[in-house]
């Protein structure tokens, strides 16, 4: 068991420095694909199975995709290193590295390895679909309804000038009410 | 659970009506009165919640504890559906600007489901359906923000405040994990009584990571950063919305949460400190920053920050201190001028809308005179944000608030908030020197003439004049008699018997 | 008929606050703005002055009924009406008047009708400036008669915005500036208080269980520690001491003042500066008792300061608005000095001083409307002069020049008079230097008058200028004849007002001296001797006792000391 | 004591005539005079009424009483009785047990006082009709000089302090109007204002003098305070500082040293105005009050000494600086200066009687001068220096002769009034030390200055009557006489000036006094030979002055190059105004300007507006926080969750 | 006998979420920005499953699904943003969108 930890951590940690070191996009989708199979992994491994499987099909086979394909639709450039990149990365490191170390060993505090006869709980489809079309009905539905409305926002968003070519914001020109400099007063 | 079926019927109209207003579009685009339609969707929420309500006497919780049945949820419920009901009505005209008007039907399906989220996210008894909640309420106002879809800043606006919003929600998660992993529930009812004694490191972790998901909602530093160009660069239509009903259904969340779950004595001691600095930080910064802005919406955005730290300040007077009822009122009392204050700039900036400065401070030059009961309004929601007569809900607000904490003894909070208040004086006081100060162009000597005809002008509606007017009416009414809230609001504490 | 079934459940207060109110309201509701501002003679008030006068007429005689029915010899509160407001918090509306505000409230209500008399000179958007007037009369009386703190403070909050619009609207060049200060200043202050307001009744409601804004229950009842006294009076004295103006806190009242049309000085000059004192009266000294034997000194020094400083500040100005502004700063000096003194003398004074500020410096800027509205500036060099021009106009400045230097015969002598009389029993060298004003005040009234009336006439600068017309001669002549009434027979009104600061100054006295015996070891200067019970002057101790007709107070400033010294050696 | 109606009258008869005047003068210039000129003489009639009241009531067998009550009171003996008629018209304010009564209160001294006022003050009415006859504005002028009248009366007949402070700041108050009265100069104007100033600032001091009797006796009234003070333990350093205050006061209104140089200029009024009010009764309203506060000064021999002191060197002071001025009525002024100094000498002695019999006299003779020299004036085309006349005797005759007369009075040449007032004062000078030990040091000084002082006052004089009206004529106008109704007065009051010493030989006028004040010793009259023997530096003062200015020009000239610097100095009246002006005007209104451009708008308003633009800038800072940027958001948000965590949550 | 790892599999999702976190500062690209979020989620996820474990019951697992369903609407939202400001700005550069500041 430890091993396997050891193992998947380090695929998962890598990976996800792959992720936000990789300067081109797609590298970085690609190891963001690593990570959320090694994710699946771990879900595996915590008995999890139903979940691993469902992480695999919704990320890697729905989410994912989408993430390629919005990338090759806008063509999304390799990014260029900057020196205020690179202050970011420190400082945000700097502040990760905090959030981890006053973290961490509360962590290990809250949850001393013990010792335990067996698997408490079977993370099975039976075991969680039950749970799930009972005590959880009515968050599934919200779930429901929250996909769907995701789809309605997609929908909108994605509205293209089509839709009305007589819209006046496109035919006039832009800017015609702007404020001359000279302030308020 | 079946039988908790008519206890959601506000809930169930609301995304009902969403879905039926979507399908009649998709037939009739545009061509029927869908925001009418809406409109009397929410009503009929509205009145499902008063017909509901006395079922809500009863303290439980319905679907297994995923909602709250209590009086808090159902006062909260109606406050969401009325506000909602305000913020449609006041952008029924504007809808048809801002390239909203495509996609109107989208829009408004988009409105009511997120009215809905906040209907879940605001009854959520547990913490899943209250994460779950948050994000329809979230996702469908992301969208709402980009709505205006040939307008760069929305879609700026829409793109922040998805990112900071997801962002936020992921501490939040992470928090929900720490607080579940801690005590092995999720119900908000059980957590309280599973929490260890003394907290231990990691509950205090996830607490303050559950609470910066809420403070990212309520808009209160150090998490406020998203809101100003939200609010800005969103249609106005959704900027009220999020500046009343979601700050609303935050704060309302965020209270019941505090003094409830994690009400216990040790947990104050725990919590309060970190509100106490969060609040400082926003009273402060909100104040600070406002009196630099040029765009009205921008300034009006900070000082819904600063206001956030007041309702903070209430947070920190739990219990017999009567914080909560004070968040309660100063609330309601909020959400009505601010409600008003943004309708007013709405109008305003209406007829500027291709400039990317409509709601410059310029544009309310003139305004005493070319729409006088307009200016009068804004001043009366404007003196009312400072807390001052004749803007009595504003004042009664602070009265209430700042009244429970000195109660609670943080006076020092108290001077903070009191002079942020006075700060925040000058620049509410600044559109209503550009209302009624700023001389007319004949009076100048011609020598500004050039936006002459520029300023002043507003575009009002009959629904947002008269939502205006209600607002105005609200702002003295419940300062002049604010009892009558107040006492109700109060019935309302503790939030949920157990 | 029977006088107490007309009058005995009668709102008469309510009455009263509400009226211009209700006049306000009914401006809204006039027809035709447009069409009776223009085309009107100058002869015409046009309806929009006339509902205004009509309401404010109205409330005079209110008060002028309350007046004739008030007791004199009763000095707690009259006419009290009481309804709880906001039971939770134990706010209620609680209204009464006593002699200290009586006339205080008259002399609001008689202002008003001359404010809109002169209202004529405001050209734009009249009906706006004189429904801003109609509610800050209100204002002003809500704060002057009501009693509850918190009413007392939305009140106080009241006054601001309509003041705010009127400097701001009908203002000068530099008004969003003066307004701007006038605001902040204020507020920082009124926020403060609110704060102290809290604290105070949580303090007393963990001692009595009670949660009550009451002022009548709190007073005398509240008992908190020295140290609480202490920064609640400080907080209080903030708020307060910035809308008197107490030095150094003034400087929003010059531009204020400066900035505001004429008849928003009148009442800025007439009532709003009175406030300030009146809540020292009327809240600060009964509650904290300690805080004001504390800070007493302190406030008497800035007083005198004051009294001085805003003198000789007054004598630079080139502004004849700023000068009479300055020279407000310098009476109010006078009025905080003779209350701080807290003997019945000086306090009597303060209060008439008070009304007689109200009404000669109401008149002064008044008259320099006048002459605003005919020349459009107000610097000093631009006149010069006029006595020969315009006579009746200076005659009228004249006579309200001198009331303003406390000519005896005028107003201004016998409050003056009362209140250095008695406060130099308390701060003699403080007084002394108090005294020096009287001399500063002729000094730079009179060069602003020579310097106006007198001299060489600039005939083809002010050639046009036409005397005083018979309207503004309507506003003036009531100031007039009070400046006389008042300083020739001032008994009637003292008399209405000494009985009930007689027993204010025995009152608070006596809570001093309880609050000290309950907790005496503390850092307060309590050590001075008593000046009375000096052994150079053992015949003195009658007549003090007698002249202050209270007990003497026990905190004698070390300067007192000095004094004796001084004298003996 | 009694009340009396006619007692109430007196004052209100020139109030009633003030505005009366002004609104008969709106239009009929000419009678506005005469309006006020009845006014006057009626309110004098009613004085002669009140003085005949108050004659019944003291009683004429009572004059002995009074003798013997007075040389009683010095003596240390039984009380003399105080009569006096009342008035007391409304009670004023009441404050507690504090109260002061709007009282008049009419006793031997005030009738004395009334009668000159109210009779000098007809006279100068009179006298004004014809002086002012062409100037537009006489109404006004008339008014005023009746609400001065008013004023004079209220502050002779008040019966308590604040009643006498009402007409002590009312005849500054017309003082200021009339010296002011030709405002169209503003040097005229602002040589009212300097009176009112300097006025106010003796003002400053009476107040706090009234503080002290208010907060340590409790009562302003006379009666009330002279029986508080006849039995008081109250320190002499207290009783000296009222005495002093007071004394302050007096010098503020009589133009004694420090507080004189607002006379000389005062000057820039009508000549009428500086016969009545500079000449004759408001600037001897110090005295008056000296007199009234005799038992207070009793009290307190420094404070007297001090008195002395100041009204000797005033005396010289002024005398001198007379000898060498030109304008026919500076001279004038500083004379007035100098015999006030005459009669504080007097009240400094302890002689009240005395100095208010000086007061008489003066006010005869020196009513008498201004009001011929305003003839002169008036001849000559308002024209007022000496050197443009000469020789006027003879064009004027009547003007010279009273003029002469009075000359003569003020020298202090026997027979003449002058000489009994200015005699006692040197007798009383003499014997100062026999009750104040800290005078008796310094005696003799004191009274051989005050001798010196008499000797320059008749040389002075004569001058100006040497230069005014004998020799040639040296002017460019054409001299005429003047009209009767200014002869009139002119006359009569010569001939009171002429016979005014009687009043000690033939009425009582010690023994009147003595009613109301300590007169000590009843002086009987000196043989003749004496009395010429006496008046010596009258004599001695008016020959050299004839000498010098008719016989030996030269001399003077001679003189003036010699000792140019000393010229100079009295010319330039010892450069006590530009002194003043350096030391306490000018820095003063530095000070002012110091205190608004530097504090108010500096430092007090700079702390406001540095508050805000801290606020403001502040502002700003956190502004630059909202760079638009996603990452920096995210990252601020980051650190802010991480620092509440860190700091607040993880314990 | 098994030993539960728990605290382990928290501080990996821990340092999961850090990273996650320091990319989504770091990257100016909104697409990476929004697979950080993925990153961050999943990490949350990880928490889940494993303290699901430790406190058994199925709570967590169940909560796991939820997240899962909220990303993949937040996928489909997010993306949509993306795109609509590309149609505006040309880029999908988080940092080049500053119209919205100070």
């Amino acid at each position: 068991m430890p091993l396997v930890f050891v193992i998947l951590s380090a695929l998962l940690i890598a990976s996800a420095v792959g992720v936000i070191l990789f300067r081109n996009p797609i590298h970085s989708a690609l190891c963001l694909v690593v990570n959320l199979v090694g994710v699946a992994c771990v879900f595996a491994a915590l008995e999890a199975h139903f979940l691993a499987v469902v992480q695999v099909i919704v990320y890697a086979g729905a989410i994912m995709v989408l993430v390629v394909f919005v990338l090759m639709l806008l063509n999304s450039k390799t990014e260029e290193r900057t020196l205020s990149g690179v202050i970011q990365l420190v400082l945000s490191g700097i502040i990760g590295g905090c959030l981890v170390s006053v973290v961490g060993p509360f962590i290990i505090e809250q949850w001393p390895i013990v010792a335990r006869e067996e698997p408490p709980i079977s993370g099975s489809v039976e075991a969680l679909g039950k749970v799930l079309y009972t005590d959880y009905i009515f968050p599934f539905e919200t779930a429901g309804f929250l996909v769907m409305a995701a789809l309605v926002a997609a929908a909108m968003l994605a509205k293209t000038k089509g839709g009305d070519p007589n819209h006046p914001r496109i035919s006039e020109g832009k800017n015609d009410g702007t404020i001359q400099a000279g302030g308020e007063q | 659970m079946m039988t908790d079926l008519p206890l959601i019927a506000p809930l169930l109209v609301v995304a009902g009506g969403s879905l039926l207003v979507l399908l009649i579009d998709v037939f009739l685009r545009g061509r029927w009165p869908n925001v009418s339609a809406s409109i009397g969707v929410l009503l009929l929420a509205l009145v499902s919640a008063v017909v509901v309500a006395p079922e809500y006497l009863s303290h439980g919780t319905a679907f297994s504890g995923a909602l709250f049945v209590d009086p808090y949820t159902s006062f909260i419920s109606a406050l969401v559906i009325s506000g909602s009901i305000l913020c449609l009505l006041m952008g029924k005209e504007y809808l048809e600007g801002e390239g909203i008007s495509e996609a109107k039907g989208e829009y408004i399906s988009l409105y009511l489901m997120a009215t809905a989220g906040a209907l879940v996210f605001v009854a959520a008894a547990d913490l899943i359906t209250l994460f779950l909640g948050l994000e329809l309420m979230s996702m469908a106002l992301y969208a709402l923000c980009g709505a205006a879809l040939y307008r760069s800043a929305s879609a700026e606006a829409a793109m922040k405040y998805f990112f900071l919003g997801s962002f936020s929600s992921a501490f939040l998660l992470l928090g929900i994990a720490f607080l579940y992993g801690a005590t092995g529930t999720l119900s908000l009812l059980e957590l309280a009584s599973a929490l260890p004694e003394s907290p231990t490191g990691l509950v205090g972790i996830g607490i303050a990571l559950f609470l910066v998901g809420i403070l990212f909602k309520m808009g209160a530093a150090p998490l406020h950063f998203w809101a100003p160009d939200v609010y800005q660069g969103s249609p106005t239509s959704v900027t009220l919305y999020m500046a009343s009903v979601i700050k609303v259904a935050a704060v309302a969340v965020g209270l019941r949460v505090f003094s409830l779950t994690f009400g216990g004595a040790e947990y104050y001691e725990l919590w309060s400190r970190g509100i106490w600095i969060a609040a400082v930080l926003t009273i402060v910064i909100g104040n600070l920053v406002a009196i630099r802005q040029r765009s009205v919406k921008r300034m009006l955005a900070y000082s819904s920050v600063a206001h956030a730290g007041y309702m903070l300040m209430g947070f920190l007077a739990p219990g017999e201190f009567g914080g909560g009822p004070a968040v309660l009122f100063y609330l309601v009392a909020y959400a009505v001028m601010t409600l008003g204050a943004f309708g007013v700039v709405m109008a305003v900036s209406a007829r500027y809308q291709d400039s990317p400065d409509s709601d410059d401070i310029v544009r309310f030059n003139l305004l005493s005179r070319k729409r006088p009961f307009l200016a009068a309004l804004m001043s009366l929601f404007l003196l009312s944000l400072a807390g001052l007569p004749p803007g009595m809900a504003g004042l009664l607000g602070k009265f209430y608030v700042f009244n429970a904490a000195i109660r609670a003894e943080y006076v020092g909070l108290a001077l903070i908030g009191v002079l942020g208040s006075a700060i925040s004086c000058y620049y509410y006081l600044r559109v209503i020197v550009a209302m009624y100060f700023v001389p007319s162009p004949s009076q100048a000597g011609g020598a500004t003439s050039s936006y002459e005809d520029d300023c002043g002008e507003a575009i009002v509606a009959m629904p947002l004049a008269g939502t205006l007017a209600v607002c105005g009416v609200l702002t003295v009414l419940l300062g002049l008699q604010p009892s009558a809230l107040f006492e109700a609001v109060e019935t309302l504490f503790p939030p949920n018997l157990y | 008929m029977d006088e107490q079934l007309l009058f005995g459940t009668f709102p008469l207060l309510t009455t009263l606050i509400f009226l211009p109110l209700l006049g306000a309201v009914t401006l809204l509701f006039l027809p035709g703005e447009r069409s009776s501002e223009q085309g009107e003679g100058e002869g015409a008030l046009g309806l929009p002055v006339v509902v205004a006068l009509f309401f404010s007429a109205l409330t005079f005689l209110v008060s002028l009924v309350l007046v004739s029915r008030f007791d004199p010899e009763n000095t707690s509160y009259q006419f009290q009406e009481q309804i709880s407001w906001i039971p939770s918090l134990g706010v209620s509306y609680i209204l009464g008047v006593d002699g200290i505000s009586i006339l205080l409230v008259l002399l609001t209500t008689f202002l008003m009708p001359i404010i809109f008399l002169a209202s004529k000179s405001v050209r734009e958007g009249r009906r706006g400036y004189l429904f801003h007037m109609l509610a800050l009369e209100t204002a002003m009386l809500g704060t002057l008669l009501s009693l509850d703190l918190f009413l007392f403070y939305v009140f106080w909050e009241l006054m601001l915005a309509p003041m705010y619009f009127i400097i701001g609207i009908w203002g000068g060049k530099r008004r969003i500036y003066a307004t701007l200060k006038f605001v902040l200043y204020t507020v920082v202050g009124s926020l403060l208080m609110l704060v102290a307001l809290f604290s105070l009744v949580w303090s007393y409601a963990e001692q009595s269980g009670e949660v009550t804004f009451a002022l009548n229950e709190i007073v005398g009842n509240v008992q908190l520690s020295v140290e609480e006294q202490l920064w609640l009076f400080a907080a209080f004295a903030l708020a307060f001491g910035i809308k008197v103006p107490i030095f150094p806190f003034h400087t929003w009242l010059p531009d204020a003042h400066v900035e505001a049309p004429t008849g928003g000085s009148v009442v800025l000059a007439g009532v709003l500066l009175k406030m300030g004192l009146y809540g020292f009266i009327r809240i600060a000294y009964p509650l904290f008792p300690e805080g004001a034997s504390f800070f007493g000194p302190y406030l008497a020094g800035l007083a005198v300061i004051g009294i001085v400083y805003g003198a000789l500040v007054a004598w630079a100005q080139h502004d004849i608005k700023k000068l009479v502004a300055y020279s407000s700063v310098s009476h109010l000096g006078y009025c905080v000095l003779g209350f701080v003194a807290m003997n019945t003398l000086a306090a009597t004074g303060s209060i008439y001083q008070m009304l007689n500020h109200g009404i000669s410096t109401g008149a002064l800027f008044l008259l320099v409307g006048v002459l605003y509205d005919r020349k459009h500036t107000r610097e000093i060099s631009a006149y010069g002069g006029l006595a020969g021009k315009v006579p009746l106009f200076a005659f009228l400045f004249l006579v309200f020049t001198l009331s303003s230097i406390a000519l005896p015969l005028t107003n201004g002598f016998v409050g003056e008079f009362l209140i250095l009389a008695g406060s130099y029993q308390q701060f003699p060298t403080l007084t002394l230097v108090a005294v020096s004003g009287v001399i500063l005040g002729a000094v730079y009234m009179l060069t602003l008058y020579m310097k106006t009336m007198f001299g060489e006439f600039h005939e083809e600068r002010n050639g046009d200028l036409t005397d005083v017309n018979s309207r503004e001669l309507m506003t003036l002549a009531p100031l007039f004849v009070l400046v006389f009434v008042m300083g020739v027979y001032p008994a009637p009104f003292l008399g209405m007002i000494e009985p009930t600061v007689a027993q204010y100054v025995k009152d608070h006295h006596e809570r001093t001296m309880t609050s000290q015996n309950r907790s005496n070891p503390r850092a307060l200067p309590s050590g001075g001797i008593d000046f009375a019970r000096s052994p150079e002057t053992p015949e003195v101790e009658s007549e003090t006792a007698k002249a202050s007709s209270g007990v003497p107070s026990v905190l004698v400033s070390t300067a007192q000391e000095t004094l004796v010294q001084q004298v003996s050696s | 004591m009694e009340n009396s109606l006619t007692l109430a009258c007196i004052p209100l008869f020139p109030l009633v005539g003030a505005l009366l005047t002004y609104g008969v003068g709106k239009s009929s210039k000419d009678l506005a005079g005469w309006v006020a000129t009845g006014a006057s003489l009626l309110s004098f009639i009613f004085t002669l009424l009140t003085f005949q009241q108050l004659r019944a009531l003291v009683g004429a067998h009572s004059y002995e009483v009074a003798a013997a009550g007075a040389h009683g009171a010095h003596h240390g003996g039984e009380a003399q009785v105080y009569r006096a008629l009342e008035a007391p018209l409304f009670e004023w304010f009441r404050i507690g047990d504090f109260g002061v009564d709007f009282l008049f209160r009419f006793d031997s001294l005030t009738a004395v006082m009334c009668l000159v006022v109210t009779g000098i003050g007809t006279l100068i009415h009179l006298y004004s009709i014809g002086y002012m006859a062409e100037d537009e504005s006489r109404p006004r002028f008339f008014s005023y000089l009746n609400l001065f009248l008013f004023s004079m009366l209220l502050l002779v007949l008040g019966g308590n302090l604040l009643v006498l402070f009402v007409g002590w700041e009312g005849v500054g108050l017309c003082s200021y109007l009339l010296i002011g009265f030709w405002h169209k100069n503003i040097a005229f104007a602002g040589a009212g204002r300097k009176a009112f100033v300097v006025n106010r600032i003796g003002d400053a001091a009476f107040l706090i003098a009234l503080f002290l009797l208010i907060q340590h006796f409790g009562t302003l009234d006379f009666v009330a305070l002279k029986a508080a003070f006849e039995n008081t333990l109250a320190s002499e350093a207290l009783l000296t500082a009222i005495a002093l205050c007071f004394f302050i006061g007096a010098t503020g209104k009589s133009a004694q040293i420090p507080l004189f140089v607002w006379l000389p200029d005062a000057m820039a009024g009508p000549t009428p105005v500086s016969a009545l009010i500079h000449a004759a009764t408001m600037v001897t309203a110090g005295v008056y009050l000296t007199a009234r506060m005799h038992f207070l000064f009793d009290l307190t021999p420094y404070a007297l000494l001090i008195v002395v002191c100041i009204a000797v060197l005033t005396a010289i002071v002024a005398a001198s600086i007379a000898l060498v001025q030109n304008d026919i009525k500076k001279v004038l002024a500083y004379s007035t200066v100098s015999q006030l100094g005459f009669m504080f000498v007097a009240a400094g002695c302890g002689a009240y009687w005395v100095a208010v019999f000086h007061l008489v006299t003066h006010a005869f003779f020196k009513a008498c001068l201004f009001l011929g020299s305003g003839s002169v004036i008036h001849a000559c085309h308002h024209e007022q220096d000496m050197r443009e006349m000469g020789g006027l005797l003879k064009v004027m005759p009547w003007t010279g002769l009273t003029y002469g007369i009075s000359t003569l009075a003020i020298a202090g040449i026997f027979p003449l009034s002058g000489y009994f007032s200015k005699h006692h004062i040197v007798e009383a000078l003499s014997h100062s030390g026999e009750t104040n030990p800290y005078l008796g040091t310094y005696e003799a000084a004191f009274t051989a200055v005050i001798t010196a002082a008499a000797i320059m006052t008749a040389f002075y004089v004569t001058r100006s009557f040497a230069m005014t009206f004998l020799g040639s004529y040296r002017g460019h106008a054409h001299p005429h006489e003047s009209p009767v109704t200014m002869v009139i007065p002119l006359v009569v009051l010569a001939l009171l000036a002429l016979g005014g010493g009687v009043l000690n030989g033939m009425v009582p006028f010690q023994l009147w006094l003595g009613h109301t004040i300590p007169v000590g010793h009843v002086h009987s009259s000196e043989s003749i030979g004496a009395a010429l023997l006496h008046s010596w530096p009258g004599f001695v003062g008016v020959a050299f002055g004839l000498l010098f200015y008719t016989v030996l020009p030269q001399v003077p000239k001679a003189l003036a190059t010699t000792l140019p610097w000393m010229l100079g100095a009295l010319r330039g009246k010892l450069y006590i105004d530009e002194l003043y002006g350096a030391v306490i005007v000018r820095p003063l209104e530095g000070m002012a300007r110091m205190l608004w451009k530097g504090v108010d708008q500096r430092v007090v308003d700079g702390c406001v507006n540095g508050t805000a633009a801290i606020v403001d800038v502040s502002g700003e800072v956190v502004r630059n926080t909202a760079t638009g940027q996603l990452r920096h958001y995210a990252l601020l948000m980051f650190a802010g969750t991480v620092f509440l965590i860190a700091f607040y949550f993880a314990m | 006998m098994n030993y539960d790892y728990s605290a382990y599999y928290v501080l990996l999702s821990l340092v999961l979420f850090t990273i996650g976190t320091v990319g989504f500062i770091v990257r100016k690209n909104a697409i990476v920005a929004f697979m950080c979020l993925e990153l961050m989620l999943n990490a949350a996820n990880i928490a889940f499953v494993a303290l699901s474990r430790r406190v058994g019951n199925l709570d967590g697992e169940i909560a796991v699904f939820f997240v899962m369903a909220v990303a993949a609407a937040e996928a489909a939202v997010g993306l949509a943003i993306v795109i609509a400001l590309f149609r505006n700005l040309e880029t999908t550069e988080s940092s080049d969108a500053m119209e919205l500041r100070l």
